[in-house]
């Protein structure tokens, strides 16, 4: 179940979901759990003139189609601490930088 | 040549040298308070005969750079040997190391502005504004100065005059002149530019770099320009690098257009910034008037046309905004004595003795301010003598501008 | 007085190659203060002139500059300055009564060197022969000084080259003009002692005749002789020597009042400070200390042109001055006299009496006799205004405070009654003279029982307490049960970027409770940019109010410090003063853009 | 034209346009000119195990649609000097954030 919803216009958030280590899809097959934190949310209130611009080159085709270059993103500032776990052969697993603490718009 | 620091350094360090120098700082010290009917005759030729050991030693012909580090203490020593040595407190001799540049020098490295010589047609003063922020180090620094110049500090304070005037400085010492010069001397002919002449005149950001509320006297500004050792050099360097001559085809006695154009630049940023009053052609006055200044208004007068009406700094700018120099380009045919004619004529003499302006061809350099005493003098006279009012600006040869010896 | 004085500050001469010692060059003049005193000419031995001044030879008496040796080619490589196209010297020469002074108030000569012998007399133009070499400087003459010779019309350095020439000159002026020549020395002399308040400058034509044995020819070149000032007139006044001043409702320290007009035909230096001619004080003649702690003068010059004859003199002007903010109470008229003194006239008249009279008013602090109506609807929002108090002439008041609060009418009323006063409150900005009434209590306003709602607005001076109330109604419209289901969390309204949103939405300070839309028809950057606000009467006005100051979401349009992203030009104090296409803000930022921009399209670019 | 293109598999580079104020669409009307730098490129060599689950969540459907957070993005890390310059009315402008000085994946 996704927790922290996204009320109007509250922009970049955490968000966490509530996992199986095996969800990951990194190829760990465990039966622990564990609670995925991402960012999600548009980064309106944080645009600069650089994208103001980015938006209206692209709209106006200045720039190259496939060239056309991102604008502000909501993405993690800071990663939670390391996920460490049994797998089911009872070996002991690290995974570093998997889940968000922080977000913020880059 | 030794800057100043290091010659001070230097002499500190031989005996001798480092004896006199103390004594003649105290002759100097001593001077501002009058010493010399206190200390008496011996403490006098103590005085004399450290001043003219001191002509010998590298002090005696130190400069120092414009931007260079400690900037302000050289000058300051530089002012002080001066002083002593020159027996007077003039802004006869600049204080900063010629450049010894040509104005090719900078369009040879400039190829945005020397490919197409001023043109007629295009607004010069916009291709120098783009191809300014088309130069990193350019962009950086215009910016940094139209921050300070155009942040309202308060609802009845347009600036921060002193962070603007600081970053002007810094624009125009750390900027190469190509670009800057561009921005500053672009040519804007006569004629439907205006929009051109108006981005020149806004360049240095005139309400706040150098308009004020009230206009103080020239001389006064002239005072208070000589109490900051920076302002002081920057304007004995302009009064020496543009000291017109009517002899020279330059118009520059120093027949140097590239030193006359630094030295116009280093004034910006100062108490004395001077920037262009019309739109027509180039009048350019420091941000001061001859109001109220009594019996020394024809010094006011004279200083004042130092800037207003000064053929060598015109040139100066001319040649630059047409992409010339030097000898190159033919401003003005210098003054030519009339042939002899025979029999009882009576010719009206070319050359008005002794009333200070040019022999000018163009006319539009006459506009003297209506309360001028020259005007005074010249509309009571004027209806009964058909004059056609030709004066003799140019030989305003480096006068004494403070008469205290 | 000045001293014996050069009336020419420069003299310019060309020097040639192989011209021999003793040959003269010019000649200085210098004009008697005293008739007692004797000019003595020295050169001074200073500056770059050091080492060559051993060249010339300067006649104590006769003033004339001539060579001391013959100059060769290798004079003219002057060390100090290879650079210069023209090679000049320059001599500094002074005048003394006595013998070897200290080198004080020269005159300064310029030499150019010319590397070529002297032209002779064929190759000479007759007006090198007739006047002095480009002389740019002006001779100035003191006033009321004594007649003498000022300048040497004849060119020294030509005398010997057409020695069958004969060189005479005369002067020759428009208006009548007390200058002559001396035909033996050809000396240009001023026969009389000059008044500068009756001419300041006298354009002469001098008239140099050459005369051989085959023409005569005359050549004239004007010349500008100026008259230096020195104070010999005393102040006068031109019109009236006193004035009447009214105090009231302006009574703030440093406030200027009043004008009177000293008139001087002298000429008032601005530079240097201490310049020690004309200079005017002012002594306040009163010896009541409540006027001396109250009152100061302030005097300030200008320079005028006199109508006739167009002559520069002074104008002096005095105004009134307060030393401190006067209390409302205070009620008096008092006479200020004080002397206006011109400290460097000589004679007995150098002063003149002037007067302020005085009244002072004292200022009541009152409301006009009205009952203040506000309408208002319950569904308002927090911070919405409801309107503006103020005691009567409260715009010209200046000096002192006059606060602003709100009482309840019945101090004995219910607690729930006493309740919906909360609803209202009034706030003042510092440099405001008005009270601004606001909701400050939206609960209060939405229950039914909070009806009829009438308030006692007290305007106090702070310093002397005074008080003044008057009465104010706010008439609620009758819809309770609607307004009070809608939630009372308000945000910004300039949070909007499009008009059907903004005017469905709720917003801090919106006075009919939803937002307003001020649609911008301009292209570019407008002072008229679309916006969402909460009133559109207040907001945006550039001017950041004191109920728009209580918080930064009421109307940032006004009063944001944020960064503005997009076309836009600041206010005076903050705020968006102009702004491109639309203009709508967040707590961190503002944005001003043309309206058609969709969601940002990060969300699929970055997969 | 844009220059500082990107040769294959560059990734997240700094490219560049030759503009006029106007062009950049902010509501400037001015002559002047100005380079414009910004970022453009792929990112997928710098992902994280963050990343990588994102990417195995989204593509088995475990997050919502419309909820889908955005990847590695090739971003500004650092922005040029303030843009200055007098526009068509000789009013001064001052432009901030409006140009990359350097790219990062974030």
């Amino acid at each position: 179940k996704v927790r922290g919803g996204n009320r109007r216009g509250q922009g970049c958030v955490l968000k966490q979901i509530h996992l199986n280590v095996t969800d990951l899809g990194l190829g760990y097959s465990s039966s622990e759990e564990m609670i995925f934190r991402y960012c999600s949310g548009p980064c309106r209130k944080s645009e600069t003139n650089y994208d103001k611009i980015l938006y209206n080159l692209a709209h106006n085709r200045r720039l190259l189609p496939k060239d056309t270059p991102p604008q502000t993103c909501c993405r993690p500032i800071s990663f939670d601490d390391d996920l460490s776990f049994l797998d089911d052969n009872l070996v002991y697993h690290i995974v570093r930088k998997h889940s968000a603490r922080k977000c913020g718009c880059v | 040549r030794l800057d100043c620091v290091k010659a001070s350094e230097q002499c500190l360090k031989e005996y001798s040298c480092s004896t006199r120098y103390r004594t003649m700082r105290q002759c100097v010290a001593g001077r501002e308070s009058n010493f010399s009917a206190v200390q008496g005759s011996e403490a006098q030729g103590e005085c004399r005969s450290a001043i003219e050991a001191m002509r010998q030693s590298t002090l005696n012909n130190c400069r120092c750079r414009r931007g260079m580090k400690k900037e302000k203490n050289c000058l300051r020593i530089f002012w002080s040997i001066y002083q002593s040595l020159q027996g007077n407190d003039l802004l006869e001799y600049s204080p900063y190391e010629s450049v010894n540049s040509r104005l090719s020098d900078i369009f040879r490295l400039a190829p945005i502005i020397a490919v197409e010589p001023a043109s007629t047609k295009q607004n010069n003063c916009l291709n120098a504004a783009k191809a300014c922020n088309l130069n990193d180090t350019c962009k950086k620094y215009r910016s940094s100065y139209i921050n300070p110049c155009t942040s309202r500090v308060s609802v009845s304070e347009v600036c921060n005059k002193r962070k603007c005037q600081k970053a002007l400085r810094q624009f125009f010492d750390k900027v190469p002149s190509k670009y800057s010069y561009g921005m500053l001397f672009c040519a804007c002919p006569s004629g439907h530019q205006t929009a051109c002449a108006e981005r020149r005149r806004q360049t240095i950001v005139p309400v706040c770099s150098y308009a004020d509320k009230d206009k103080p006297n020239c001389l006064s500004l002239q005072n208070s320009c000589k109490t900051n050792y920076i302002c002081r050099s920057r304007l004995a360097d302009f009064i020496s690098n543009c000291q017109p001559e009517a002899h020279s085809i330059s118009g520059c006695l120093r027949e140097s257009y590239a030193d006359c154009l630094l030295s116009y630049s280093g004034l910006i940023g100062t108490v004395m910034t001077p920037n262009y009053v019309q739109f027509l052609g180039i009048t350019l006055s420091p941000w001061c008037d001859c109001s109220s200044s009594g019996n020394s208004k024809p010094d006011c007068d004279k200083f004042s046309e130092y800037f207003t009406n000064n053929r060598c700094l015109r040139n100066a700018i001319q040649a630059f905004g047409n992409g010339t120099d030097v000898g190159v380009w033919q401003p003005q045919p210098p003054i030519q004595p009339t042939a002899l004619e025979p029999s009882i004529i009576r010719r009206r003499g070319k050359d008005r003795t002794g009333n200070g302006l040019d022999l000018l061809s163009d006319m539009n350099k006459l506009d003297l301010d209506d309360d001028s005493l020259y005007n005074i003098c010249g509309t009571l006279q004027a209806q009964k003598l058909d004059l056609n009012l030709t004066v003799d600006t140019a030989q305003c040869v480096n006068h004494q501008l403070d008469e205290s010896a | 007085a000045t001293g014996l004085y050069f009336p020419q500050k420069e003299y310019f001469e060309t020097v040639y190659v192989g011209q021999v010692a003793g040959t003269p060059i010019l000649q200085v003049h210098a004009m008697l203060d005293s008739n007692s005193e004797q000019p003595h000419y020295y050169l001074c031995r200073t500056g770059s002139s050091i080492r060559h001044s051993s060249w010339f030879h300067l006649d104590v008496n006769t003033g004339i500059l001539s060579l001391n040796k013959t100059l060769k080619e290798n004079d003219f490589v002057l060390s100090n300055h290879p650079s210069w196209s023209v090679k000049k010297l320059v001599l500094l020469a002074m005048v003394s009564k006595n013998k070897k002074p200290l080198c004080k108030k020269p005159t300064r000569i310029t030499l150019d060197f010319v590397n070529a012998t002297l032209p002779d007399c064929a190759q000479t133009d007759l007006k090198e022969l007739c006047f002095p070499h480009r002389d740019t400087s002006n001779p100035h003459i003191m006033e009321n000084r004594f007649p003498g010779a000022l300048r040497q019309l004849r060119r020294l350095t030509r005398l010997h080259v057409c020695p069958n020439y004969t060189v005479s000159y005369h002067v020759e002026s428009d208006t009548p003009a007390p200058f002559a020549v001396d035909e033996n020395t050809t000396e240009l002399v001023v026969t009389a002692p000059l008044d500068r308040e009756e001419s300041e400058c006298y354009r002469l034509l001098l008239v140099c005749t050459v005369r051989t044995e085959t023409f005569i020819t005359k050549l004239d070149a004007s010349l500008d002789v100026f008259v230096n000032d020195e104070d010999d007139n005393a102040p006068y006044v031109n019109g009236t020597d006193t004035a009447d001043i009214v105090i009231s409702f302006n009574r703030t320290k440093d406030g200027s009042f009043g004008a009177l007009f000293v008139f001087d035909r002298d000429l008032t230096p601005i530079f240097p400070i201490d310049q020690p001619y004309n200079k005017y004080v002012w002594t306040l003649l009163n010896n009541d200390t409540w006027i001396n702690e109250t009152f100061d003068i302030k005097g300030t010059f200008s320079e005028k042109k006199a109508a006739v004859g167009g002559i520069r003199e002074t104008v002096h002007d005095y105004q009134l001055v307060l030393k401190r903010n006067l209390v409302v109470t205070e009620n008096r008229t008092v006479q200020l006299d004080f002397m206006v003194n011109d400290t460097t006239y000589p004679g007995l008249e150098g002063k003149v009496l002037l007067h302020f009279n005085v009244t002072i008013l004292p200022v009541h602090i009152r409301f006009n006799n009205i009952t203040h109506m506000f309408t208002l609807t319950r569904r308002t929002s927090l911070y919405a205004q409801v309107g503006r108090v103020c005691v009567e002439n409260c715009q010209q008041f200046d000096g002192f405070r006059v606060t602003y609060r709100l009482e309840v009418p019945d101090k004995n009323a219910s607690v729930e009654v006493q309740s919906c006063y909360t609803a209202i409150g009034i706030t003042q900005a510092p440099d405001e003279m008005w009270g601004l009434l606001y909701v400050n209590d939206t609960e209060a306003l939405r229950r039914p029982e909070c009806e009829d709602l009438q308030y006692i607005v007290v305007a106090q001076e702070e310093h002397t307490q005074l008080e003044a109330s008057t009465q104010i109604h706010i008439i609620l419209d009758a819809e309770v049960n609607k307004a009070s289901q809608e939630s009372q969390r308000f945000l910004s309204c300039s949070e909007n970027r499009q008009r059907g949103v903004c005017e469905s939405v709720r917003g801090l300070g919106a006075t009919t409770g939803r937002c307003q839309w001020r649609q911008g028809s301009e292209k570019g950057i407008s002072e008229n940019y679309s916006t969402c606000s909460p009133d559109l009467r207040t907001c945006p006005d550039s001017f950041c109010d004191a109920v728009e100051s209580k918080d930064p979401s009421i109307c940032p349009q006004d009063c944001t410090k944020e960064t503005v992203i997009g076309g836009h030009e600041r206010g005076l104090r903050n705020g968006i003063q102009a702004g491109y296409g639309t203009c709508y803000c967040y707590p961190e930022n503002c944005f001003c853009e043309k309206e058609d921009i969709e969601e940002a399209l990060c969300d699929d670019m970055c997969k």
